[in-house]
């Protein structure tokens, strides 16, 4: 008999090769979890080659979720349960498994060969080591799934490619979840293929009662339902939050988007998601390179759009110098980075934050431009909408900071309705100001005013020579442009006056240590700090959104503390940020490895404070 | 009743002299510069085309050809090196009613921008691109061009560039552009022309202008405006007229298989020259090819005019037409529905 | 005596074999990748060159494609997106005796490298530049890309590309290529042999390869690889032969004027076919015009082989004979003269 | 009677229409003066347009040369004398005049029409004030020019061309220098047209004998030779000083330069010296733009030279993306940045210190690489040279920063001799280790092997991607990653080691007030500090050739200072670093108008300390 184990989170790490539908199956459990009531965090790990050689670890495709009854914030340090599709999955991934955590295995996935292009030299599921060390479930899945397909007149390949849900079947089972959502997904998936979508069907229900059968297995689990804020929920992955976001914002601007970009992992969702929802007026221009992606956009923000183009760290260096005509034209333009591992080509698929000062300076001469960075999926929308927001009402192109962690990340997404949005208001010049017009004349903001093309009676030249003070036309004269760098400063730092104070994220004010982040490190830091706040730690997290300008009050906040640790992945950007400025011996904690941080990590750097 | 219905048309349609195109900025080019010639016919041609002064947008890259913005009193953008083409296909995708110029040189548009241009080209959104060829660069102070020819000693090549040109408009042929035409500084009549015809064609117009620079490469096409040698040297182009030419118009072009020939019609008539057909691409590159050297014997004139014109769907009315589309289909955005997405579930 | 000179022959040139020019890498392409079949033919083609390994280079932008040179045991260099042409151009000028081959795929030569492609065609260095054309970017996970076909539904386009797709040779044509062959991966003999021919061709050598991407694009070219259509869809170019193909080589194609058109040789005869030349500029610009889909009715089949090969110095020998030129002139670099230059004074 | 004043210094300020030959006449006097045994250096100030229309503001050109009996540092603040050849040179440079400084005008060039285009109402040489305030010397230099060549033959144009050796008499004449130089310039310049070296020849007697001969002329000056070291001197600009020492760096190492760049103002000048010394086996690549540039360069230094790519912040911008490459790579690289006034395309003509922080970070992901500053023109020669062994020794791309204000500027070198220079050592791979070579395998400084194609044995790929350590294969490890990221940053640090101590350029250490400057701040600094030095105060000039990595002892030495004042020409960047680095609370005096400092602003700024 198997019994019933309550859990309160539990982390699963599905692996396989890039042809067996790993993501898929990863993408239909988190549906299912997330429905179920759970709060959860997903990461997926592709392999960086399309489909890298069969059965090699290179080619091993891996989807972490981390679900649970509490808040999650993570995709979960090591996991409870690491089901593996082959002998390179289970090499490559079993470091990441808790000990005495299960294994599920797919016993065909072992053979010779597999063990072979693993780099085994015997099979791991004979040792005696890993039977003692971990919970091993075997399941020749690959047999019970052409067992199931038998009679479905299907020809082998279409049989096996059934696989994996053979093994969502079982997992489904074995943490009490309901089929029918997959269910209903499989017959709207192959609408025309009714019987591929029967096929598939067959074998997840298979799996599922193949678990109740057998009796092998010790015990299932249950993880009941988060008490979550009380609302409607979806589920929202980092690039898809990020599309949206710009959707939402142009929509409540009443303006059009533009987005002129070039396909870059892990940036490349955004295009597409956008490209889906042309019927917001969104026009997507995939354009000849990085360079053209901007140019684009710079044009169509002269005409009266939001300009908006994403790439990751080696588009975004291709696209400086044009972000620098941006900024002495003062349009509004959205520049995303969803950044990866560098430097270079680097590790495509992988994540990083190390273009934090690329985004500060990578570009010639004085040229500020307000940059925010998202914590999360979910805070890509709300962090690109602000951003859009300040663009737009301040006449500046933003770049916003993301990265390949959040970007294909998912969790849960209590998302508002589209009144409770902010206000955006798009200012363009008044039709009776046209005798008064200057190109470059300001608000109390410094925001210049913005007269499109069309317009009767505002016919201007703008460019990429200095200007002069509000008339905007060339000037080389020495006053003049100090002038003008001076106000291209001050109108960005001015924005702090807007945007909101800060205040710990978890802890309080005034102690001994402040965890200070930024972007998708939050998960980490917050997972990390609120254990040890229970462990009854005197720690706090701080997270900026704001990297530049930063909040007004943050020199008073992390003076508060009398100690700072910044943890980032890279090698120390925000850290000299925040030692210049308010000149305190921050500590920082770097990891540039491709991951992120695991809470652990965190927690461990925490510790040894208070030791 | 007539009068008054005249008054009416002049009220909608103000008619707009050149000078209305004259901006309040001093003009800074080099005395002399062929760039004077050309911001004045521009200035000509524009009043003609009926579109409304705040309709019109120039944008440019850098270069002394590239402050032309400066000097035409509509809306305008001067942007960075060779990047004109891609703010200008950017504005029109996002604009489709604005009459948009694209002012380019020939180190921004075939040197740091070559690229930006052969893709314009090929999405064919509707835009006029003049490309001011000095085959030199101006701005930066004299160093060769890919258009300069072989063995020119500028700054950068003090022993003569070893760079084998490009021949522009076979670029843009190649690049499948839909209007390849060629004009000069020194001939305000065909430029102007032919500044109205890249307006009304519907697509990219790509226009060549052979520009003077003295002050870095003068004299660079003086066989072309030279009273002695021009009639001898150029071809002018209409469609369906032969290619003849010559300070008598003695002489005729004439295809010999797929190869141009140059016959004295004098001595061999009419019969059997080349009659120029715009729409034929094939044609249209053996005129491209007509390119060579005019120290060289035996060679054949230059053409002037219109090479070639194609017909094909513009890039912002495709594209406007999927947003019309989706909106149809879809209706408007709704962004209650975009924010929820298809799999919702509440918690309560 | 003979047999001596022979084993002396040998030791001069030690025979490499194919497999000599397989790296120890893994190779990372998905099952079914075209890259395979030209990944093979290069390794096969290359012993046949008598190049020594060790004076090889392949470099490449990125992309699938642009993993090739990791496979291959010579030089390499795994570049930057669209960047292979330009760093390769900078190697040769260095290093004139290298064979340098450049591996780039159609987004990474057309798209981001466009500018790059067509200056290193003018300028005519002797490198050969393999375009693996899949009309798609794979290594993204398939969007669309300049050479995809108009309406091509991809993740970038859910409602269909609207760009125009380049035609790549007429872009290489025009930009002044001197070298303009086009293979696929499915005929591996043709495309051994046009390797080969890249390589004895001094000067850019321009070979586009119709390669099959499985994942992203399966069966873009299967109208010419396809048993049951390929014979109909493709004809082979052979300098000074005709121009016939079709399963029993029944057809032909002929100039009429300038236009070609496909006549039944059955009925009509061989007389008046067109004959391949491959050094005539204006005939290779119409064969690059066969380039219509396959799928319309009345067609023309699309050309492989050599279009075009004109002989032209190569940048590097200009550029080590201006050095050259220089040493002769004023001897070697003299150091001190250098640092003193022509006017000193001494203070003491 | 004229009499004879003798001067420590003077600065000279010659302006007029970019058409009047004002360089010409400039560099003239500079030859001459230098070879008369003066330290001098001087500024030339070009308009942005190639000729803006004749008789504008905009139009005017202007050459100052600062010269004396000792040390010259800067081409000085305010001028002593200002020749102005017409209404537009006197408007637009009147406020760089000391007051009871010397005009010496052009009457000719103040007529109606050019009057009109300066935007005088009045002649301001019937000004009363003007009279007053300076000592006014009126000469009609056209019509005295047209006289003496009124028997010449020559056409009217060609007599007005010859009107700026009539100013250059006049001035030779008033510092009592000889003719012979630019006698025999001229005769040379215009060997195959005798009859204009003629007439030139004669108009430059006739202004040297105009002085003579009218009385009109209260004193003429004396500015005795120099007390220079001893040794050859030359006269040098910053570009030039910068391609020899490419080309003398690649001598010694025995290696060939290539030179891959596209022309950007004020750095093209390098590309053309580099282009006439073909014989020292360089070879320049003008090429298609900026990317093609540097990436020419990356496959040229694969091949196994040295490359070298020069631009300006806007084609720096966008060399980003390969400097990456480059960096992952480990190839000897040279990139130069001229800078000039930014953002965007800026003020071209005019001199700017704000890439600073571009060069550190304008690249994505963790980019270290080698930053070298160059102080004065002749600095250009030695900073340059510096660099080249960094890169070649330490298989490297380093980055030397000049800017528009040394490139163009001049002044007397004490070259050295050839010998001297230090040597420079190229470490190839041995051909007998070719069986155990590897590609990324590295020595005690962390310098990996330079294999290049054609080296049997040696065949090998390297690309982009992360690299395995040792191997350098692509690899994905985690582990590996930061290994190797630690790897690129140690092995910029480690040049620490190597590169110079630091200790105060004037003044002493432990002090009240340090001076920290970097580039080409150096000779107002210079000026200032040693000024106040003599007037008794107690403050020091420290300044910074190697700003990545920065001397082993920067902070011990800053640290001896209470105070510590940074000069730049940006909105303040090197002391973000200096601030975050040490922590200490150095302020800044930043300028961004176009301009290098004064040495009077340097000098304020100091004095502010001591009141
Ligand atoms: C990114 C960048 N690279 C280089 C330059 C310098 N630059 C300005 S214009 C120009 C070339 C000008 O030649 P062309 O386009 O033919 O125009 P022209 O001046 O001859 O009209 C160059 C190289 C620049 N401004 N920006
Ligand atoms: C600067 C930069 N932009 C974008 C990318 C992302 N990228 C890599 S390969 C590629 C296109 C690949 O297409 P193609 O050249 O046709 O090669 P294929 O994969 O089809 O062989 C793109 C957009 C990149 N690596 N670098
Ligand atoms: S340099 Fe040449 S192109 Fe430029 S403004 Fe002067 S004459 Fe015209
Ligand atoms: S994605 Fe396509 S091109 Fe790339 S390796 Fe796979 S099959 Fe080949
Ligand atoms: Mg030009
Ligand atoms: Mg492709």
């Amino acid at each position: 008999m198997t019994t019933k184990e309550q859990l309160d989170q539990v982390t699963i790490l599905l692996a396989g090769d890039s042809g067996d539908g790993i993501q898929l199956t990863g993408s239909q459990f988190t549906q299912t979890t997330a429905l179920f009531g759970n709060d959860l965090s997903t990461f997926p790990d592709f392999p960086a080659e399309i489909r890298a050689p069969m059965g090699t670890i290179a080619g091993v495709s891996g989807f972490q979720i981390h679900f649970g009854s509490s808040e999650i914030y993570t995709p979960g340090d090591l996991s409870d349960v690491l089901v593996a599709f082959n002998a390179a999955a289970l090499k490559k991934n079993l470091d990441r498994l808790k000990d005495r955590g299960i294994i599920i295995c797919n016993t065909s996935g072992f053979d010779k060969r597999n063990l072979r292009l693993a780099q085994y030299e015997e099979n791991p599921l004979l040792d005696d080591k890993l039977r003692e060390n971990y919970q091993l479930i075997e399941i020749d899945v690959t047999k019970m799934t052409r067992d199931a397909l038998s009679e479905s007149g299907l020809g082998p390949k279409d049989r096996d490619r059934c696989k994996n849900m053979f093994v969502l079947g079982f997992i489904y089972w074995l943490f009490g979840r309901p089929m029918q959502g997959t269910v209903d997904f499989l017959d709207n998936k192959f609408k025309r293929k009714p019987e591929i979508a029967e096929a598939n069907i067959k074998v997840l229900k298979a799996g599922y009662y193949y678990g109740d059968t057998v009796e092998a297995i010790p015990s299932t689990f249950e993880v009941s339902p988060a008490k979550m804020q009380r609302g409607t929920y979806r589920n929202i992955m980092g690039n898809q939050a990020m599309a949206i976001g710009l959707v939402a914002a142009c929509k409540k601007a009443g303006l059009p988007l533009f987005f002129g970009g070039y396909p870059i992992t892990p940036a490349s969702d955004i295009l597409h998601e956008l490209a889906k929802h042309k019927n917001f007026n969104v026009k997507t221009f995939q354009a000849e390179d990085e360079i053209a992606g901007i140019c684009t956009t710079i044009g169509a923000a002269f005409g009266g759009s939001l300009g908006v183009t994403a790439s990751s760290g080696p588009g975004i260096a291709l696209k400086g110098e044009a972000m620098g005509l941006a900024i002495m034209l003062e349009l509004p333009l959205v520049i995303i980075n969803v950044q990866r591992g560098g430097p270079s080509t680097g590790l495509p698929t992988k994540t990083e934050q190390s273009d934090l000062f690329q985004a500060m300076y990578g570009r010639n001469g004085e040229a500020p431009m307000p940059i925010l960075a998202a914590a999360s999926p979910k805070d890509c929308f709300a962090t690109v909408y602000e951003a859009c927001k300040l663009a737009i009402e301040h006449m500046t192109p933003v770049m916003v900071l993301s990265d390949g962690y959040i970007a294909n990340g998912a969790e849960p997404w209590r998302f508002p309705e589209a009144s409770s949005l902010e206000e955006i208001s798009t200012k363009f010049v008044d039709e009776k100001d046209a005798e008064d017009f200057k190109p470059y004349g300001r608000d109390e903001n410094l925001v210049r005013q913005w007269a499109t093309p069309g317009m009767k009676g505002f016919e201007h030249r703008i460019g990429g020579l200095e200007k002069e003070l509000e008339s905007g036309n060339v000037s080389y004269d020495a006053k003049n442009h100090q002038t003008m760098i001076n106000i291209r400063s001050e109108k960005v730092n001015k924005m702090a006056n807007i945007i909101a104070k800060i205040s710990p994220d978890s802890g309080e004010l005034n102690g001994k240590l402040a965890v200070l982040g930024w972007g998708s490190t939050y998960g980490a830091i917050k997972t990390a700090v609120k254990g040890l706040i229970l462990e009854g730690l005197d720690v706090a997290h701080i997270h900026l959104r704001h990297i530049h300008p930063m909040p007004k009050n943050l020199e008073e906040v992390l003076k508060s503390y009398d100690h700072v640790l910044i943890p980032e992945l890279n090698d120390g950007q925000l850290i000299k940020m925040i030692r210049e400025k308010f000149l305190i011996d921050a500590k920082g904690l770097s990891k540039v490895e491709g991951n992120p941080f695991a809470a652990g990590e965190i927690t461990e750097a925490i510790k040894s404070y208070y030791s | 009743m007539m009068e008054v219905k005249s008054q009416e048309e002049k009220a909608k349609k103000p008619e707009l002299k050149a000078r209305d195109f004259v901006s309040d900025q001093d003009i800074k080019w080099c005395p002399g510069c062929g760039d004077y010639a050309i911001l004045k016919q521009m200035q000509s041609a524009l009043p003609e085309i009926g579109v409304k002064k705040e309709d019109i947008v120039f944008v440019s890259g850098i270069g002394c050809s590239s402050r032309f913005p400066y000097y035409m009193n509509t809306f305008g953008m001067h942007s960075i090196h060779g990047r004109a083409t891609a703010v200008a296909a950017g504005l029109k995708a996002a604009r489709p009613e604005l009459s948009t110029w694209i002012i380019t040189g020939d180190g921004d548009a075939l040197s740091i921008g070559g690229n930006h241009l052969i893709h314009i080209l090929r999405r064919n959104p509707d835009v006029n691109i003049m490309l001011f060829n000095n085959q030199i660069y101006g701005l930066t102070k004299g160093q060769y061009s890919p258009t300069s020819e072989l063995g020119k000693v500028t700054k950068s090549t003090p022993s003569g560039s070893i760079d084998h040109p490009f021949n522009p408009l076979s670029v843009c042929l190649g690049a499948g552009g839909t209007f390849i035409a060629r004009a000069m500084d020194r001939d305000p009549k065909a430029l102007k022309e032919l500044i109205i015809e890249t307006h009304k064609h519907k697509g990219s117009s790509l226009l060549e202008i052979y520009q003077n620079c003295p002050i870095f490469n003068d004299g660079a096409f003086s066989a072309f405006t030279d009273k002695e040698t021009k009639k001898k040297e150029t071809v002018y182009l209409k469609h369906g007229q032969p290619l003849i030419f010559g300070d008598k118009l003695q002489y005729g072009v004439k295809l010999d298989g797929v190869h141009p020939i140059v016959v004295n019609i004098e001595e061999e008539g009419q019969d059997g020259l080349w009659i120029h057909d715009e729409t034929d691409k094939i044609k249209a590159y053996i005129l491209t090819q007509l390119f060579d050297d005019p120290e060289a014997g035996g060679h054949l004139p230059r053409p002037f005019g219109i090479f070639y014109k194609e017909e094909r769907f513009c890039y912002e009315d495709a594209m406007q037409a999927q947003v019309d589309h989706a909106r149809e289909q879809k209706g408007d955005g709704d962004l209650e529905a975009l924010l929820s997405g298809n799999n919702t579930w509440i918690v309560d």
